[in-house]
């Protein structure tokens, strides 16, 4: 197996006041291989934008901190190191793009200007060199005529515009590393399917290793090779997507599984998992999921389930499950 | 139906909770509750509380330093400071609490009705509030009062003009944005009728912003009414307030500097004491505005 | 012959752009909604499905005169409400109510769910004291699958879902002929938005009222639909049977939608294609077919002239010059409906 | 661009002439009548009807109207009653120094307000946050002619190291005049505007935007002044316009306190003594400025919002 570039152990954040902190992300392992892409999906509240914003250190401090663990990427622990070279880190070895394409352009500066701020940031170059990057990297993006559109102000740009714009300034120094939290939620669903075709693109041609945070699997499932469940604050499964399509281990993942509405299938009802989403940091001892599992046992209620391993590419977080797996292959 | 494990939240704190954060919650709020309700006293009590007769005057005994006899001392007519300002602060605070009130329901209406009904009268009042509110409140009362002149009424109309244009404007906002909340929809498809609606839902749902600019703007009008005094076109003398002890004060500088540093002392601390406690309120009530 | 509850006749909004004065050009008009036409009958569920700007929701509106049309007559129950006063549009209102999006916006945040709950039957004297009104709102909370014991909580300590509960007992309460729901899933949690699909199935199956039901999303209106029509820039593009519109849709822009849509499994249903270029403005809507811009069918007919909404099956109707069964080939196996598809290739 | 600038001047034609109006129904209809208001009630009858007859106060109210608008666009107000002078020259004698002192208030106001404000914002909650806060509360809580006496009584009386009262000469002694009342209003200003800049830049340091600007790889300094200084300085134009009619306003009063001249005290003057043309030149001449400002202001937040100057 080949050096992880990003590896995230342990990583616990905690929100509010430090006498009684409410724990939002607790022991979250996290793993991105070069070149790889891997997806996060989870519910509201279940932690998974804190903790792509925890890589580069973007929560914000106070109110909220990171409370235990550690994030290392090329072997350099992301955690122990000054803000000053973290800064170096962002936007060169590791770039973000948002959720919202609307809020996330300053609206005051032209569209060359925040692009060219990414390239001047971390590499010396002339102002024509830069311009002709600026151009370069709009092309990239499907940009259309991009030398028009240096002068352009965000506002100028419809909502899929904006998040090619933010894709550009992403990828402007070639980072290993892309993580992208619910980039496409904002958009309609053809302007979806466009940008998702342009992270692909990019990551193909750079060769950008992907985070992608999202609410749904099937924007997941179009971009990434392996999915982190998230619930309440937990990685609640660990999986690549076809063993978790196939054979998903934790009873949320096979519950929300049966619970998206297809455009295919004809069974009458939908499958509904019960009760409603803890809210974050509600829920403070065993599984978080126990209230609305239907497998549930005395255990559950008491004890948080440590990641168990169903094949080499598979770990879920489940006592039930667990035994089960362990019975078969016993 | 598939029975269904119901997790709520927890119920909200009541009024009488919130209150008691408002006026309680940190150490300087307490402070300033406290001088406030001082205040209040001392102005309900001033027949009791003072000395002397306000108005007095008496020649042989002026411009006297504090003493046992006169604790903030006399001015230029012999009369006991300290009997003016306790006099004083009945103007004071009158003004700072009747025209926010008088103001707010002015114009909380104008700007409740103007929001939700749009219209011509929506174009009227925010034309006029628009221009009313590019003059600064000061600036709006001296030119009024240059057209009314002093007299209690007249500055009560000319701190009730000042104000007025402040809260129409913000109870037009926000009964315009409540107005965009789906549960006014959801009240007009109910098909209840307009003036319940108003009253029910949208009236409930602006006041805190409004009970908010009501206490921050107790505080400037207190401030407002002693800088007309002052200038010569709020409360005449003899009649005294804080605003012309100082316009006095200020003729008689040279001679003694004691009702100046009282009537300004007064001033900053009770409006100190009011923004206080407004910025708490709006801590507690409306975190949104600044 | 059953008689429709709903019929919408020729329905179009257009907001003035308003705005400006005395020497500024006014902002252009929005075409929110234009000519659109349809019948509901007693029991039935149409869905409305669109991107953001179609002009789905100000239709739902139009349906329920919140917004007052510009063009066309909405009748229901055979009365053309569009020239009703405003007290008897309040009386009909009995008949048709409305369930909102955000479940967080729609309830009034000072009141109680009683109170919420039993608005709409004091408004219409369905209750006479208090304790009739109390066991009615117990009867609907419970109907929501939520315990009457809530009933004296304010809206603030409840969920997204148990919120959406609420709003749906709360347009149950009269017992209309019609309710007209506007995304009342799409600001919930994926597991709790099968809940709400259910809930709304089932109550509907009971209760046996039309149903409009608003949404952005294909899958979503999958259960829960008979009919189906899809929009674009204020126009129907296309309405059809479920069946018909996901099996055999006939509109490049259905079919476009189909595609589009992400889905959480290996094989995909629909073969991908990625439209060009954004949804137009509704202020500029383009000449002859709305949709040409971005359709890869387009030919020089569809600039110069708008297609009429035209029979292409028995119960389906489609807005295209090159109206046919699978146009893009996006379907050209047919949609698998028995989950025996290629794996689909991966990036 | 130019276009926007030619329809918001062209947009306060009728601002200025429904101010214009507004002042003249005040002047003329609300109190009752002017002549009873500068005469006093117990004046001879006969001393009345000339008054009438001067003012033009006998023709029909639509005539006064058409007058007052001549005599506002001619600025043309006759001469005062009290001191023997025409009201165009007092108003052009007294106009500079308020002008003078607004500006130098301004000035200091905002050169240590703007850098205070940042500091409280970057150092939210830290001991310079809350210094600034309690400033910025008792600034807001002292009254400025309170201030400006407290000062006049330290510096001037006991001390000596400024003048008691005037505006000074040449500019050496006109600069020497001026930095109590200056200081005075500046202090106020400081406060308001700091407070201002805080909030503001607290709002947008909050913002997605920052957010990318910090995941670039931006320094915390480029943060704060190329992203977040310069989106919190759009709506401080707003509020810099009114800080500067406040300014003006306040102005009124330190004049009064300085015993500086200046518009404003010639207009307190002018209402005591009921000195009828004073007070309606000088009602217009602020009504003016108010006006002007506004428009001076929407122009600069055109020139620095991209959003509104390129459509």
């Amino acid at each position: 197996m080949s050096a992880p570039l990003l590896n995230v152990q342990g990583l616990c954040v905690e929100f509010g006041p430090k006498a009684a902190p409410i724990r939002v992300i607790n022991d979250v392992n996290l793993r991105v291989d070069p070149g790889e892409a891997v997806g996060i999906v989870g519910e509201s509240g279940s932690g998974k934008s804190i903790t792509s914003l925890s890589i580069l250190r973007l929560v914000p401090e106070p109110p909220s901190r990171i409370a235990a663990g550690s994030i290392t990427f090329e072997g350099r622990d992301l955690l122990a190191m000054p803000k000053s070279q973290l800064r170096h880190m962002r936007g060169r070895d590791i770039a973000m793009i948002f959720q919202e394409p609307m809020s996330s352009l300053n609206p005051v500066m032209t569209v060359e200007a925040q692009i060219g701020e990414a390239i001047m940031l971390h590499e010396r170059m002339s102002r024509a060199e830069r311009r002709a990057r600026v151009i370069q990297l709009l092309r990239l993006v499907g940009i259309p005529d991009p030398e028009s559109r240096l002068k352009a102000y965000p506002h100028q740009f419809s909502g899929g515009m904006r998040q090619r714009v933010m894709i550009a300034i992403a990828v402007a120094c070639n980072p290993k590393l892309l993580i992208a939290d619910e980039p496409t939620t904002a958009l309609d669903v053809t302007i979806q399917a466009q940008v998702l075709d342009l992270m692909k693109d990019v990551r193909e041609k750079l060769n950008t290793a992907i985070l992608l945070i999202s609410h749904d699997l099937g924007v997941i499932a179009e971009v990434c090779e392996r999915v982190l469940v998230m619930y309440a604050g937990h990685v609640v499964e660990d999986a690549d997507i076809r063993s978790l399509f196939e054979n998903p281990k934790h009873p949320y993942t096979r519950g929300l599984l049966r619970a998206v509405p297809s455009l295919t299938d004809e069974r009458s009802r939908l499958y509904q998992i019960p009760g409603s989403v803890p809210q974050a940091g509600s829920i403070k001892q065993g599984c978080p999921f126990y209230a609305r599992c239907d497998l549930r046992q005395n255990i559950c209620a008491q004890t948080m389930p440590a990641m168990s391993r169903h094949s080499s590419s598979h770990q879920a977080a489940c006592w039930v499950t667990q035994n089960l797996s362990e019975v078969r292959s016993a | 139906m598939a029975t269904i494990e119901q997790d709520f939240a927890p119920p909200e704190p009541g009024l009488s909770q919130r209150l008691r954060r408002v006026f309680f919650g940190r150490t300087a709020t307490v402070i300033a509750t406290i001088t406030v309700a001082l205040f209040i006293f001392v102005a309900a009590f001033a027949p009791w509380l003072a000395p002397y007769d306000p108005m007095a005057q008496s020649f042989i005994s002026i411009n006297k330093p504090p003493s046992w006899e006169h604790w903030l001392g006399t001015d230029q007519f012999g009369r006991d400071v300290l009997s003016r300002m306790i006099w004083g602060s009945r103007n004071s605070l009158i003004f700072g609490f009747l025209s926010p009130v008088l103001a707010a329901l002015i114009g909380g209406t104008l700007g409740v009705l103007s929001g939700y009904f749009g219209g011509i009268l929506d174009r009227i009042v925010t034309r006029l509030v628009d221009m009313l509110l590019s003059f600064p409140e000061l600036l709006l009362a001296i030119l009024v009062a240059a057209a009314l002149g002093g007299g209690f009424w007249n500055v009560v109309a000319v701190l009730t003009v000042a104000f007025t244009p402040g809260f129409a404007r913000v109870a037009r906002a926000t009964t315009l944005s409540v107005k965009q909340e789906p549960y006014i929809e959801s009240a007009i498809a109910a098909g209840v009728r307009t003036p319940v609606i108003i009253l029910r839902h949208v009236v409930p749902n602006i006041m805190a912003p409004i009970v908010v600019l009501m206490t921050l703007w107790a505080a400037s009008s207190i401030r407002l009414e002693a800088t007309l005094s002052f200038l010569g076109i709020g409360t005449q003398p003899p009649a005294p307030s804080w605003g012309n002890i100082i316009r006095e004060g200020l003729a008689n500088i040279f001679a003694t500097s004691w009702p100046i540093i009282a009537g300004g002392l007064a001033i900053t601390i009770v409006v100190l004491a009011i923004s206080i406690i407004g910025d708490q309120v709006r801590d507690e009530l409306d975190p949104e505005i600044n | 012959m059953n008689q429709p509850i709903i019929q919408a006749e020729n329905v179009g909004k257009i907001f003035p752009g308003g705005g400006g004065g005395l020497w500024r050009p006014a902002p252009p008009d929005v075409r929110a909604v234009d000519g659109v036409s349809f019948e509901m009958t007693r029991g039935e569920t149409l869905a409305v499905v669109g991107e953001s700007g179609c002009g789905k929701s100000t239709l739902g509106r139009l349906l329920l005169r919140l917004i007052e049309p510009s063009s066309g007559r909405v009748l229901i129950e055979g009365t053309d409400i569009t020239t009703l006063s405003g007290a008897e549009m309040r009386q009909m209102r009995r008949k048709v109510q409305m369930v909102f999006q955000d479940p967080y916006g729609s309830l009034s945040p000072r009141r109680t769910i009683a109170q919420l709950i039993a608005e709409p039957l004091q408004v219409f004297g369905l209750v006479k004291n208090r304790r009739q009104m109390r066991e009615r709102v117990a009867e609907l909370l419970t109907q929501v699958g939520l315990p009457p014991s809530v009933m004296d909580r304010n809206p603030r300590q409840f969920s997204g879902g148990q919120r959406q509960r609420i709003g749906i007992a709360r347009a149950l309460s009269v017992d209309p002929s019609f309710i007209v729901a506007d995304e009342p899933v799409s600001a919930l949690d994926v597991s709790i938005q099968a809940q709400i699909i259910n809930l709304m199935q089932d109550l509907q199956q009971e209760k046996q009222f039309s149903f409009l039901f608003i949404a952005h999303d294909l899958a979503v209106v999958r259960h829960i639909a008979h009919r189906v029509a899809v929009m674009y820039l204020g126009q129907v593009m296309e309405i059809g049977t479920k069946r018909q519109i996901y099996e055999v849709p006939q509109h490049p822009y259905t079919q476009a939608l189909l595609s589009a849509a992400p889905e959480a499994r290996l094989d995909r249903p629909y073969r991908r294609i990625v439209l060009k270029g954004d949804v137009p403005s509704p202020t500029a809507v383009p000449e002859g077919c709305s949709f040409h811009t971005r359709c890869p069918l387009a030919q020089g007919i569809c600039r110069v002239e708008r297609p009429p909404l035209a029979q292409v099956a028995p119960g389906q109707m489609a807005a295209c010059h090159f109206a046919a069964p699978n146009s893009l080939g996006v379907a050209a196996a047919g949609p698998s409906l028995d989950k025996s598809n290629s794996p689909r290739a991966r990036a | 661009m130019a276009r926007y600038i030619l329809v918001r001047v062209l947009d306060s034609i009728p601002t200025i002439l429904l101010v214009l109006t507004l002042v003249f129904l005040a002047m003329r209809i609300l109190p009752g009548d002017p002549a009873l208001a500068v005469l006093g009630d117990n004046a001879h009858p006969e001393t009345i009807a000339r008054f009438r007859e001067q003012f033009g106060l006998n023709d029909p109210l639509w005539l006064q109207y058409l007058n007052f608008l001549r005599d506002v666009f001619t600025f043309d107000f006759g001469n005062s009653l009290v001191k023997n002078a025409p009201v165009a020259t007092l108003i052009a004698n007294n106009l500079p120094y308020t002008l003078e002192l607004t500006l130098a208030a301004m000035v200091i106001g905002i050169t240590f307000g703007i850098p205070l404000g940042v500091m409280a914002a970057v150092r939210r909650n830290k001991w310079q946050d809350n210094g600034f806060r309690v400033f910025s509360l008792v600034g807001y809580a002292v009254p400025d002619f309170y201030l400006g006496a407290v000062l006049l009584l330290t510096f001037s009386l006991s001390l000596g190291w400024f003048p008691i009262n005037g505006a000074g000469t040449d500019f050496a002694s006109r600069m020497h005049h001026i930095v109590l009342p200056a200081l005075t209003l500046a202090m106020l200003k400081m406060a308001f505007i700091g407070r201002l800049t805080r909030t503001s830049l607290l709002e947008v340091l909050g913002r997605d935007y920052v957010r990318t600007a910090r995941a670039k790889g931006a320094s915390e300094r480029r943060v704060v002044y190329r992203h977040g200084l310069r989106n919190a300085l759009l709506p401080l134009s707003t509020g810099l316009g009114l800080s500067i009619l406040s300014t003006l306003s306040g102005s009124v009063a330190v004049e009064l306190v300085f015993n500086r001249p200046g518009i404003g005290r010639l207009l307190i003057e002018a209402i005591t003594e009921r000195d009828y043309p004073v007070i309606q030149a000088g009602v217009v001449v602020f009504a003016s400025v108010v006006v002007i400002v506004n428009l001076l202001m929407d122009l600069v937040y055109v020139a620095v919002d991209p959003r509104i100057r390129v459509q």
